[in-house]
């Protein structure tokens, strides 16, 4: 009954065609070398925490599931590195890299892995949940779709204390599909609310190509709703910086929303648990890593820009590497949550009983 | 003391504490301009203006979502489900993200949110606009659920609920609304969790809440009058968190339960209340726990076997006389 | 919060300008006189059987929600005039127009509202439910929106068993914005459905304007997943019937699915119990009332077509207020369900308790 | 007798059923090309086509509601939802629109709808991935739970699912897929509503279903041989309809009673149970009902801890002593 056949995703953008030079973007060009070297860092910060993290999987220290962002970083650091004061970010369960992309520390995110009480949801939340409200970072989400109002809320929120910021509300191509998107569209254009809408699109949803299953195309879909709306290549830093600068302006400037869409991949399975061998081939793969790689184009730059040197890269990798084999061994170090635990931090009440004013059980066996 | 009604009374509620926070945000469906469906909310437009009143367009999931995500940066928003059935379109939003927010954060984050709205039958507007989800609300601990039957109660424990820091459903009942009763002027408040004796007596303890409070009351009175029998009245109040310890003393003083309920009967709150009573006080029952609920299908439109099909005054009398039995 | 401010509706399509002769339209131009008598008395038997049921609620022999649909009579006669043997229709709760349009009878229609079992739900269903699956028609929906996921399925089904047909999925002008209506949509376009996504747009919901709850134009957001779409005028019967014809034959002959937004508008409040005074103005009703009334605007037109004599006309309106009478007639004398009906009607399997295959108690007490 | 797996025994099933009725269609995410997120469903897509076997975007109000409109018109979806947990994006389709068309159309539409996947914690996917919905299902007359222990019971439960005329919701579990049982070739139907005592004992009934029903085996083994206890345990298989009459057999039996769930415990099935049996057996209890349910928050990720927040044999044998005490 569908209409479309399974195709190949080929890398959207053709890399050799000519293209703006992101680099001159102002908010490219204000940028010190330093920086530079920054978001390169929190890319390869954000890999390496990852590639640890699935071998802790693998050998079995992490329980449920694991959604790796390898492939995706430029997007999560291209977008948070614009951050000020006033901008939140929300997201799905594809976390850690916006997660590291905001600031948050390697260890309590290892450790949340673990499921140890020193993780940053103290054990409670896993992969699928990591928060850091001290950072403006309200999750991970594990309902498809179901952060996008809470997005659009936290944009609600700034208007209406008066706070010049916008919300990042992100999530993928295959979210678009819920409802509760949809409604948020309408509601964040209605009312002119600084919301961003990041379509993070990497071709497939779990085993679905984009093309079984979403009709039209994706970011257009804003157009209904009077929202103006971008596309860019997710696989240059720059790009996405100089793209969402745009929008994220528009959202702080001029109180509106828009929908971007990021062209991006992802070299894993959906997550750990998929086997990846039924909807795209390693071919395909391969020509991403090969051509697109977000690191290694931004590697590229950086160097004919002079910023970084062969002996920089190793540092930085050998760093990230050592960071993240010590949050392992924190996280490894660091003890469970009791079955105490279970039941605190289930209501501000009970975490607070001398601020308690209800009466009543609150808790039933 | 004036009389006001339950409807006057929430809106009091909704006023005062408009008033005391400029973080209290009322949103929902035709609260401002049409002064909202059933009219609680006439009036608050005018006097607290479109940013703290605000309508919203039919995207319950949207507008819910919206004010989760808007509380936890510290707006407290007061949403009106039109229906708290339509919570069936919203499910998500208040289950999944209201409910477990904060817990998944590991206690990073709350989410200072009262959704209210009616939710009962008898107005014979059909199935899907007659559901009671006080018991699959409550079955989800991270959320109080309360469910006033007094224009006091109503009152005092909306105002609770708002200055609560977690997540609070209020369900009234568009059969209350005119209701009558005494309140005093200005701050009234009730806490969460506390039972209500609203009828003392010694033959048969009637645990109920919402309108079933009054079938019962009313029932009560004829039992006196008629049959000689001595009935308490239990008023739960609210059903999370629960105060299980005022209806087990009047169990210990009964030593008969009758449990009214406007639920449909599989897996409702009475339920667990049969289940903890029995748990908790197995010896102090001198027969078995009785229920009365709604009679178990879909609501019937029909308005005069719409009436049978919920309880009311003489169905909680033979349900009373058959627990004394 | 909200942008834009109330504003007086006027009415849509300017009623002097030049409009195509849409009874040339192929559709129309084939009709019988007798036919469009036909489409005429339908029209007016819709008002007649409304304007009784209303004086039967103020006299409270009807209970719950009554949501008249006097003023948009065109939209759903027009609609279900176009209907074959494998067409389909499902609507919301405003529903008493398009259940006399799909040839229900007024008997078992004024016994629903009334309670009672010879209604067409056997008084289970009420105003909001009405049902006849011998006519296509599959009701009758209260939950905003609800209804159209189950239209796409009807569309579904005809793919499914290669029957030449199409769904009609009625909506409101507020019922875009429900998630639901948006997963439909996607999923129709994605499959091709065979279905025709209908918003009876008629200004408001209940007393919120369009302009107060929808951002962008209202059909036009099919678009977002290449669906064909279009817009008509709801007043002239001939001019919905010319617009769905072209959209009805998309779903039939191409299985492509379409959303047609038609302009129409509601003299009455948003339900009986509205008392209408909080969001428009009288005088904006009186000018929908005087200058696009469907009844008066097929009037005018049949008349000067030579097709309808006063007398005629007289005819048709004392024969459906009688009709109407009848129907209350007989509503007043039926009986209720009982207490035991209660539970008749909510399983298959209780109901034919001579086939139950299940075992174990179906109902709790 | 082939020793098959849970997660084949459904697969067989559905093969079966494709195969004898042209109008079963099977829907969901990552049914077809991806072979099903837990695997259920591989090889239908090479075996019956596109256009029995549908992939579907991730929309599940849209496509369930989108069953359900087809099923009127007497095609029988068996949809799977991924986790039976995003019923919470789609309970207006499930909860209004198949229980209650039928209902309010006074009996003229059937909606043969299947929907079906796993429904469990234990395996570390957090508090909105977690649910066990079977209670708020089964709260709404109009429809059918069934939650199957067994591959045996698996596979003739959803056959018997896929020809009821009423909507079923089948609820597995994602850690007994891999569990193996003996299941005959060919068919096997066994019927909704009726329980199994899968041990036979006298001195304490444990009443469960699902995955508890493995856990209280492994409790019931332990108990004897350590402890001397003689158990007996009655496996529900469908909530609804429910099968009381085994359960009060088993109770004249035993006189005590110890309800074994994974559910939240606030008006959970097992709030259910105890208010039947002590309703309708109040006589034979030698004591209180017992409960073991879920520890009430939240599912925690942590996975040491969710173990232990669950049900497992450690805390069914802890709860059967003291229900025996
Ligand atoms: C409502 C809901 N339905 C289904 C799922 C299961 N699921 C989790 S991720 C996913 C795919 C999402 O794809 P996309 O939005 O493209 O994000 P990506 O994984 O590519 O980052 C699905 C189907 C879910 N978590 N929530
Ligand atoms: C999900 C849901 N939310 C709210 C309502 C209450 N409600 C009933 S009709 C209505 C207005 C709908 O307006 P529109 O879609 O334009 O249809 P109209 O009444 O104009 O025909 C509202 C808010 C409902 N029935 N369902
Ligand atoms: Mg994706
Ligand atoms: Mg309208």
């Amino acid at each position: 009954m569908t209409k479309k056949t399974s195709t190949i995703a080929k890398p959207k953008a053709d890399a050799t065609a000519a293209r703006p030079d992101f680099s001159r973007a102002p908010v490219n060009a204000a940028l010190t070398p330093a920086q530079k070297i920054d978001l390169y860092r929190t890319m390869v910060r954000i890999r390496r925490f990852e590639e640890r993290s699935l071998r802790a999987y693998q050998a079995k220290k992490i329980g449920g599931f694991l959604h790796l962002y390898i492939g995706q970083e430029a997007v999560a650091v291209g977008c948070c590195s614009l951050m000020g004061k006033h901008d939140h970010v929300i997201t799905a369960y594809r976390d850690h890299g916006h997660a590291i992309a905001v600031g948050m520390e390697l260890n309590p995110l290892m450790a949340e892995l673990y499921g140890k009480i020193t993780g940053c949801s103290k054990g409670k939340g896993g992969s699928m949940h990591y928060f850091d409200p001290t950072r403006n970072f309200w999750g991970g989400h594990g309902i498809v779709g179901g952060q996008i109002p809470l997005g659009t809320g936290l944009a609600y929120a700034l208007k209406y204390q008066g706070k010049k910021g916008a919300a990042m509300a992100f999530m993928g191509d295959g979210a678009v599909n819920q409802g509760a998107v949809h409604e948020a569209y309408n509601l964040a254009a209605l009312w002119n609310l600084p919301v961003v809408f990041v379509i993070e699109n990497n071709g497939y949803s779990m085993g679905t190509s984009q093309a079984r299953s979403s009709a039209g195309e994706l970011a257009k879909r804003a157009e209904g709703y009077d929202m103006p709306w971008g596309q860019c290549n997710g696989h240059d830093v720059y790009e996405v910086r100089a793209c969402m600068d745009k929008y994220l302006t528009l959202a702080r400037e001029e109180s509106r929303p828009s929908t971007v869409e990021i062209d991006s991949y992802r070299y894993r399975g959906h997550s750990v648990a998929d086997p990846d061998n039924t909807y795209r081939s390693k071919a395909e793969v391969e020509e991403y890593r090969r051509t697109k790689d977000p690191i290694q184009v931004f590697e590229v730059i950086l160097t004919a820009e002079g910023v970084l040197t062969e002996a920089l890269m190793e540092k930085i990798h050998t760093d990230a590497r050592a960071e993240a084999d010590t949050a392992a061994d924190f996280a490894e170090a660091s003890p469970y949550p009791t079955v105490e635990d279970i039941q605190k931090d289930v209501y501000w009440e009970a975490d607070h009983p001398t601020e308690r004013k209800s009466q009543g059980r609150l808790f039933f066996d | 003391m004036p009389q006001i009604t339950y409807r006057e009374a929430i809106r009091h509620a909704l006023a005062e504490e408009l008033e005391r926070d400029p973080n209290v945000v009322v949103m929902g469906e035709e609260v401002g301009q049409f002064h909202g469906a059933y009219k609680v909310t006439e009036g608050l437009l005018a006097k607290f203006g479109p940013t703290r009143v605000v309508d919203t367009p039919i995207s319950e999931a949207g507008f819910i979502g919206l004010g989760v995500g808007a509380s936890m940066l510290g707006v407290r928003p007061v949403m009106e489900l039109m229906f708290w059935s339509f919570y069936s379109v919203a499910f998500d939003q208040i289950l999944n993200n209201a409910a477990n927010v904060r817990y998944m954060s590991g206690g990073q984050i709350n989410c200072p949110i009262v959704i209210r709205g009616p939710a009962n039958g008898g107005t014979n507007v059909g199935a899907t606009h007659s559901h009671t989800p006080e018991n699959v609300l409550a079955n989800h601990p991270g959320v109080k659920v309360v469910v006033p039957a007094t224009p006091y109660d109503a009152k005092g424990l909306l105002k609770s609920a708002i200055r609560d820091n977690d997540p609070v459903f209020f369900l009234e009942n568009t059969i209350l609304y005119g209701d009558k009763g005494e309140v005093p002027d200005g701050e009234i408040i009730v806490p969460l969790g506390k039972a209500d004796v609203k009828r003392a007596g010694t033959d048969l303890t009637i645990v109920t809440y919402g309108r079933c409070v009054i079938h019962s009351l009313a029932a009560a009175e004829h039992l006196a009058k008629e049959h000689g029998v001595s009935v308490e009245v239990v008023d739960l109040r609210t059903i999370r968190p629960l105060d299980i310890d005022t209806v087990l003393a009047s169990v210990a003083k009964t030593h008969r339960v009758l449990i009214v309920e406007e639920q449909k009967p599989f897996a409702s709150v009475g339920s667990q209340l049969a289940f903890m009573i029995q748990r908790e006080a197995f010896d102090e029952l001198d027969g078995p726990i009785h229920r009365l609920a709604t009679i178990d299908a879909p609501a019937i439109y029909s308005p005069p076997v719409e009436t049978e099909q919920l309880p009311n005054p003489q169905r909680v009398i033979k349900a009373a006389l058959e627990a004394l039995a």
